[in-house]
């Protein structure tokens, strides 16, 4: 009796958003739960920039024929108890079809279960790998950790690490998980592991760190957290008296603008991988790239690229999905992504059946205060 | 490296010392713990930094406009947060809300400002030299660091304990009431207490940002964390506390991330700093005071 | 039995001797008053007596039971109340509510009736209630009941600090400068009342300056100086003495 | 020199002072009395500056210094010694008394450190020690003589025999006989009525919030009403 | 209408799951300590509920039983060494206390998944549970508060000294507020985690302890309610006040600067005052009449 109940229920409200559809223009609601404020605002600004900015192009574009997208871009405040109300808010009040997650795994975590449970796709960007939550939730990067193993493989290649320090984000999960990558990787070919360290987030003294790194006798230093902090300890460690030859291998984080102003002749030689190249010689990354410098005034970084991707995604998604624009639809259409033109890695974006995209990373280092390809 | 690492340790003390001077003395004033130093010292790096890359000023003038602006801040946070309750003789429970209601304004006038970048000064703000001495590698900046904590630290005992204006400081900090029938003017002792504890906080944040390369808009509060260790450590409301505090917080963490763990360093501090508390209820070099007294004597 | 017996309690602060070798007893149904300039040490032995401080020697008798060495709350519920130099009310709190807290040494229900409310609980807190309000009554302060005590003018915050005192059903009471800031006709006022209290055989033990009121009061005085006992008994005797003249009253 | 008319203050609902009116001249010693609670230390913190008055006026020499704060009508030279001694407990008894010549503001002063140590001994012998630990009497003295630094030109005491054994009361009291003799006027807030009317020239008696009586002290000593309401119902001296 | 209710039920959730944590920092306050270790309760008592359901898959009032029984036992041994520290001091000590519950939990991967938290935990709370535990959290501190503890931690609160010279002993009564600030602390923490399918130690970090202060000091901290109505105003503030999404961090503390200067009391209290207030002028005057 309560399933009949249930499942009436559900054909309602199902019922409902298509019978207003038809009746007027037809509308799609996306919910985007995003932290503009707080500790992770950092990286969502820019994320919710490349949305709006990806959001805007495609309204222009018309091609989506008819069909509006209204697009509730609402802050969590980094807090995931407000990210959870801002979810089902968005599917119970809001009748979202669709929700375009924030870069926080954390507050992913826990919203990702409520769409997965009332079976509303979500398509995230957040760094962790979040997409085992279930069937509906897809993940519109591919996973740091597994970038992060290309360049590990690039670099066994390259550099044959033998004695390797590294020095991560200890209350951040996906900096763990990229460290585990690249260490994973290292072990396999024999290189010792001679210092594991760790910092937080709001860590700006690492004189005693880097001077216990110094007094190795290392290769190679790994150096896993956000940007600017990376930029901050390589200058600090070179200062302590860190040998010129030991090589520097970051994660995608210092593909910011940020690393290279933060870090200016210090960074230099360091190699990284990006799922994003700002010097991405394509035409759809350059019309980009000015695009958003003439909206914004600043350049992109891989936060933005991601979430102009995130939303030209989603719109590919919900394209495919029509006529009916349901969650079912729509989440067919996010797992039918193939080949899409994207501007993230080698410009090809296809959704594997462990619903995250495959695409290579590229492996950058600075050169003369720029980022060139290794 | 022990050699390196307590000179590290040292340098690191001072920026804790730095900190928790202009902190110290609110306390020793007023009692009152005022978490809204942690975001007038970030206010004070604010300025600092935008008189340098904004308005293109040499650092020390860079500097001072620092000060004077944490001075300003810390006198409208004691005006807007603080006047108010001790004109009501309220507790110093109800300081610590208002004091932390404000630091949630200022950091969130920080972020918007800053729209959450961490920024930094320009390369050659300050000149990258480096010396070395029997191996122990010490930056020009290091020095001044630990010269310029030394030299704030005696400077404020020296005002203090030698001149008129200490003595007036000293009174209203035993009881407002009775120094305004001496002919002392509380609010002004206020004001003055308030604008020298935010200019040493602008200082703190200049040094700092410069230091470990970084301007944030939440900049403060690990320092604010480590200042209630400090002041544990040396004593509330003692100036010479607030440098040996400092040192010894500075030398513990270093030695700590040195010698046993790094991400362990932080629950090695609090786990000391709650020791200390179990043996001396009120710090290391805190006075016992006879009023605490249900439990025995 | 005497009501209070202090023998040859002793107390030293860093080296400094604050109270040394003083001995003396408070009988049930008296008025005993203890006298000494400022910074003789009486302020230590009311310490000492109600279990704030530790004796260095000597030891404190309560009715024959040695309570030198138990901790302050628990010397209260042996027994002892005490008044403050300045008045210490729950100002905030009903004058009601302020005697109701006295009772707190009667209190039976344990704290697991207390949290989850069974009818013993209850009942106890409507008790208590009741015989308050027969308290204030008594001192016709019944129409003060509901008024936060802080408004009330000081002397009748004397009353209600005096209520409470009472409220707990003491043996011994301590009177720290009750009267101070009163005037003399104020003080007599309150003087009737603690009169009465030891007629119906409670013990009191008064540390006090206004010397016409001790005189009014005590039927047998002590005198503190340096610490020590320069005087003992009968108060007109008392104040004859030379020691007590040069060292307290004065010329 | 100091004329208060119709002075009345509020403190929060309750209304301490009503109606109060005297005035001192200069070389007097006032006394103030009255029952408890009948707003005798508002009065006195009214005219200091630390309660602000709702309604009256005081003028001190040729300026209305109704409303004026603490520290100005310190500086002004009309100082209190508040109730209940309030030293500087943590600060030396020698800076106590430094700390007294703030409210000089430019006057001359009438006493050096020197005149205050000859006129209480005892507070020569401890100057390097901490107010707080002195006895009671003994800080008694040095709030006097703190209020003495400042060159006051009236001197308000409000209780000074409280708590004090009787034969510090007497050596106070020789002191403030000895101050008056030199010329200061001294304005003198006093339970014991007794001992307020035999020291003072001239009294006034509150209650309510009302200066209701004036008179000289001799005269108010057998004043009936006096008796009935101030003076010791039992006569206890043999 | 259904559809609204539907979407905000979860904020009505979090309403009840912050009020209890707004208790357990409501008790210690009562009591006159300085606490500030609901964060630290909050964490353990979550942990250990999700440990036991995702590793033993134990129903849901076993988990919510033992988060309040750890928590009971983590306030008793914090109360052994606390209560013989005052003011500004407690607070420091239970500021360390937090610190060192979010660097174990960082540090203990094994157990508590570091940084990466524990994830995939079961909803198991909803929104009737809530009300039935938050309506025994309410039987519970309204007898208190009218019983023997109540009045005891009154007294405390106002002035240790008449308090120990009433019989009372300070620090068996603030053990008791300590212990039952954990009890409240760890079932609100389990609450948390039977609701937000993840957690990470920072989730009890510096801002849930500002929350959980910040609803006391809004509310009031003497009557029960008070905690209750200063949660309903916080939590539901920022969703009433999303225009100023981005300013919310200024608006939390100006709210809470208006509140402790102008509510010194915070609104249930201010509001009961002046009843009372009213109600003893009102006595007053028919005893004269």
């Amino acid at each position: 009796m309560k399933k009949n109940l249930l499942s009436l229920a559900s054909i309602f409200t199902l019922a409902v958003p298509a019978l207003l559809g038809t009746a007027q223009a037809q509308e799609v609601v996306v919910g985007v739960p995003i932290s503009s404020s707080g500790i992770f605002a950092f990286a969502n600004l820019p994320a919710r920039n490349g949305i709006t900015l990806a959001a805007e192009e495609v309204a222009k574009s018309g091609e989506l024929g008819p069909l509006k997208i209204k697009l509730l871009i609402e802050d969590t405040n980094s807090d995931k108890n407000q990210a959870v109300n801002l979810v089902n808010r968005f599917i119970n009040t809001n009748k979202a079809v669709l929700i375009l997650g924030s870069t926080s795994t954390v507050e992913a975590q826990a919203y990702l279960p409520i769409a997965q449970s009332k079976k509303i796709p979500a398509l995230t960007q957040a760094s962790g790998d979040v997409a085992v939550i279930g069937d509906w939730i897809f993940k519109a990067n591919a996973a740091p950790a597994k970038i992060m193993e290309s360049l590990a493989l690039r670099y066994i290649k390259d550099y044959q690490p033998k004695r390797v320090a590294y020095i991560f984000n200890r209350d951040n999960e996906s900096y763990i998980q990229q460290k585990d990558g690249v260490k994973g990787r290292f072990e396999q070919v024999g290189a010792k592991t001679l210092l594991e360290e760790t910092i937080v987030g709001t860590d700006t003294d690492f004189s005693a760190l880097v001077t216990k790194v110094a007094a190795q006798n290392i290769d190679t230093l790994v150096i896993s957290t956000t940007g600017e902090v990376t930029a901050n300890i390589i200058i600090q460690a070179r200062q302590a008296g860190l040998p010129s030859s030991v090589r520097i291998v970051a994660t995608p984080s210092a593909g910011s603008h940020q690393f290279l102003k933060v870090g200016g002749a210090a960074v230099e030689g360091v190699i990284f991988t990006s799922d994003y190249f700002i010097g991405n010689p394509s035409k759809l990354n350059q019309e980009f790239v000015s695009a958003y410098k003439k909206k914004y005034g600043i350049e992109p970084d891989n936060f933005a690229a991601i979430g102009y991707t995130v939303f030209k995604t989603a719109a590919a998604a919900i394209k495919s999905a029509g006529p009916d624009y349901s969650p079912e639809s729509i989440r067919k259409g996010l797992a039918g992504i193939k080949n899409l033109p994207t501007i993230l890695g080698n410009g090809s974006l296809t959704q594997t059946t462990a619903r995250t995209p495959a695409y290579d990373g590229v492996v950058l280092t600075v050169r003369d205060g720029k980022f060139v390809p290794l | 490296m022990l050699a390196q690492q307590l000179l590290n340790g040292l340098v690191t003390g001072s920026t804790y010392a730095l900190f928790a001077l202009g902190f110290t003395l609110v306390f020793g004033v007023l009692h009152v713990l005022n978490l809204a130093h942690g975001a007038i010292f970030m206010a004070g790096a604010f300025a600092g930094l935008y008189a340098v890359t904004a308005a293109e000023l040499p650092l020390y003038l860079a500097f001072l406009i620092a000060m004077l602006s944490g001075g300003l801040v810390s006198v409208a946070v004691d005006w807007l947060a603080l006047r108010p309750l001790r004109q009501r003789g309220s507790s110093e429970f109800a300081a610590i809300i208002s004091s932390l209601g404000i630091a949630q304004v200022l950091m969130s006038a920080g972020q918007a400002i800053s729209q959450t970048q961490i920024m930094r000064f320009p390369f050659g703000t300050f000149p990258v030299v480096i010396y070395e001495f029997w191996g122990v590698r010490i930056s020009l900046l290091q020095a001044a660091i630990l010269g310029l904590s030394l030299l704030l630290a005696f400077t404020l005992l020296l005002f203090l304990f030698r001149t008129d204006f200490g003595r007036r400081v000293r009174a209203v900090a035993i009881s407002e009431r009775t120094s305004s029938l001496l002919g002392i003017r509380p609010n002004i002792v206020y004001f003055q207490t308030f604008f020298i504890s935010g200019a040493l906080a602008g200082a703190a944040g200049v040094i700092i940002g410069l230091a470990f390369n970084s301007v944030h808009f939440l900049m403060g509060e690990p320092f604010l964390l480590k200042a209630f260790v400090v002041i544990v450590l040396g004593g509330l409301g003692s100036i010479g506390g607030a440098l040996i505090g400092g040192v010894m917080l500075g030398l513990i963490q270093t030695i700590a991330v040195s010698y046993l763990s790094s991400s362990l360093s932080d629950a090695i501090i609090y786990s000391l700093l709650f020791c200390i508390l179990l043996i001396r209820p009120t710090g290391l070099f805190g006075k016992l005071h006879i009023e605490t007294r249900v439990v025995r004597s | 039995m005497s009501a209070l017996e202090l023998c040859n309690l002793s107390r030293q602060f860093d080296g400094l001797t604050a109270v040394d070798d003083v001995s003396f007893s408070v009988n049930p149904g008296k008025i005993t008053g203890l006298i000494g300039p400022n910074g003789a040490g009486k302020t230590t032995v009311v310490n000492l007596i109600s279990g704030f401080l530790l004796p260095t020697r000597g030891c404190i008798h309560l009715y024959g039971e040695d309570i030198s060495r138990i901790e302050p709350a628990h010397v209260a519920r042996k027994g002892i109340a005490r008044t403050f130099q300045n008045i210490r009310l729950l100002k905030e709190a009903s004058v009601l509510d302020n005697v109701v807290s006295g009772f707190h040494r009667h209190e039976r229900s344990s704290w697991w009736s207390s949290l989850f409310g069974t009818p013993a609980a209850r009942q106890e807190t409507s008790e208590f209630r009741e015989q308050a309000a027969e308290l204030l009554s008594r001192f016709n302060m019944l129409q003060f009941a509901n008024l936060p005590a802080g408004n009330l003018s000081y002397g009748h915050q004397r009353r209600v600090e005096m209520m409470r005192a009472l409220a707990t059903q003491p043996r011994l009471l301590l009177l720290d400068e009750p009267v101070a800031g009163m005037n003399d006709r104020e003080a007599d006022a309150l003087g009737e009342i603690f009169k009465r209290l030891a007629k119906d055989g409670l013990a009191i033990l008064l540390i006090e300056h206004n010397m016409r009121f001790v005189m009014s009061l005590c039927e047998e005085l002590h005198v503190l100086d340096a610490g020590r006992l320069i005087a003992s008994g009968e108060p007109y005797a008392v104040r004859a003495q030379a020691a007590v003249v040069a060292a307290y009253l004065g010329g | 020199m100091l004329i208060l008319d119709g002075l009345a203050t509020s403190y929060g609902r309750i209304q301490a002072v009503r109606h109060a009116s005297l005035h001192v001249e200069p070389g007097e010693l006032i006394a103030l009395i009255g029952p408890n609670g009948a707003g005798k230390s508002s009065l006195l913190n009214t005219i200091s500056g630390l309660l602000k008055p709702v309604a009256g006026s005081v003028r001190f020499f040729d300026q209305d210094i109704t409303g004026w704060r603490a520290d100005q009508v310190a500086r002004a030279g009309l100082l209190q010694v508040p109730e209940g001694r309030q030293v500087l407990g943590p600060l030396t008894v020698e800076e106590n008394l430094l700390l007294g010549r703030q409210a000089l503001a430019g006057r001359k002063p009438n006493h050096q450190l020197a005149d205050v140590y000859a006129l209480f001994p005892i507070l020569r012998e401890r100057h390097r020690q901490k107010a707080g630990t002195l006895s009671g009497g003994e800080q008694q003295m040095l709030a006097i003589g703190r209020a003495l630094m400042g060159g006051p030109r009236l001197l308000i005491l409000d209780e000074p025999s409280l708590g004090l054994a009787p034969i510090i009361v007497n050596q106070v009291f020789e002191a403030l006989q000895t101050l008056r003799h030199s010329g200061l006027t001294i304005l003198l807030v006093e339970q014991n009525a007794s001992l307020a009317l035999a020291s003072s020239n001239r009294a006034y008696v509150m209650e309510h919030g009302r200066t209701v009586l004036e008179g000289p002290s001799e005269s108010l000593r057998h004043d009936p009403r006096i008796i009935r309401h101030y003076l010791p119902s039992i006569e206890t001296t043999p | 209408m259904s559809n609204f209710i539907l979407g905000h039920l979860s904020l009505f959730e979090l309403v009840l799951v912050c009020s209890i944590l707004g208790y357990s920092q409501y008790i210690v306050l009562r009591a006159g300590v300085f606490s500030m270790a609901t964060a630290g309760f909050a964490s353990i008592g979550a942990y250990t509920a999700a440990l036991l359901s995702v590793r033993i898959d134990s129903p849901l009032w076993v988990g919510l039983l033992a988060a309040a029984t750890i928590g009971a036992l983590a306030g008793a041994i914090l109360a052994w060494p606390l209560a013989r520290l005052r003011g500004v001091f407690q607070a420091i000590a239970t500021l360390a206390f937090v610190q060192i519950v979010i660097s174990i939990g960082l540090y203990w991967e094994s157990m508590t998944g570091g940084a990466l938290g524990l994830n995939g935990i079961p909803k198991l709370v909803h929104f009737g549970h809530l009300l039935l535990v938050m309506s025994m959290v309410l039987y519970v501190l309204i007898t208190l508060s009218r019983t023997g503890i109540g009045r005891a931690f009154d007294i405390i609160r106002q002035d240790e000294t008449v308090a120990v010279s009433l019989g009372i002993s300070v620090v068996k009564y603030q053990r008791l507020a300590f212990v039952l600030s954990g009890v409240l602390g760890g079932l609100g923490g389990g609450l948390m985690a039977y609701r937000n399918y993840s957690l990470v130690p920072e989730d009890f970090g510096f801002p849930l302890l500002i929350s959980a202060l910040s609803f006391v000091v809004l509310g009031g901290r003497i009557a029960v309610f008070g905690p209750l109505v200063g949660a309903l105003i916080l939590t539901l503030l920022p969703e009433l006040a999303r225009p100023l999404a981005d300013y919310r961090l200024a608006v939390n503390g100006v709210l809470m600067l208006l509140a402790i200067i102008y509510w010194p009391y915070g609104v249930v209290d201010t509001l009961s005052l002046h009843w009372r207030q009213r109600r003893a002028v009102r006595t007053q005057v028919e005893a004269r009449s």
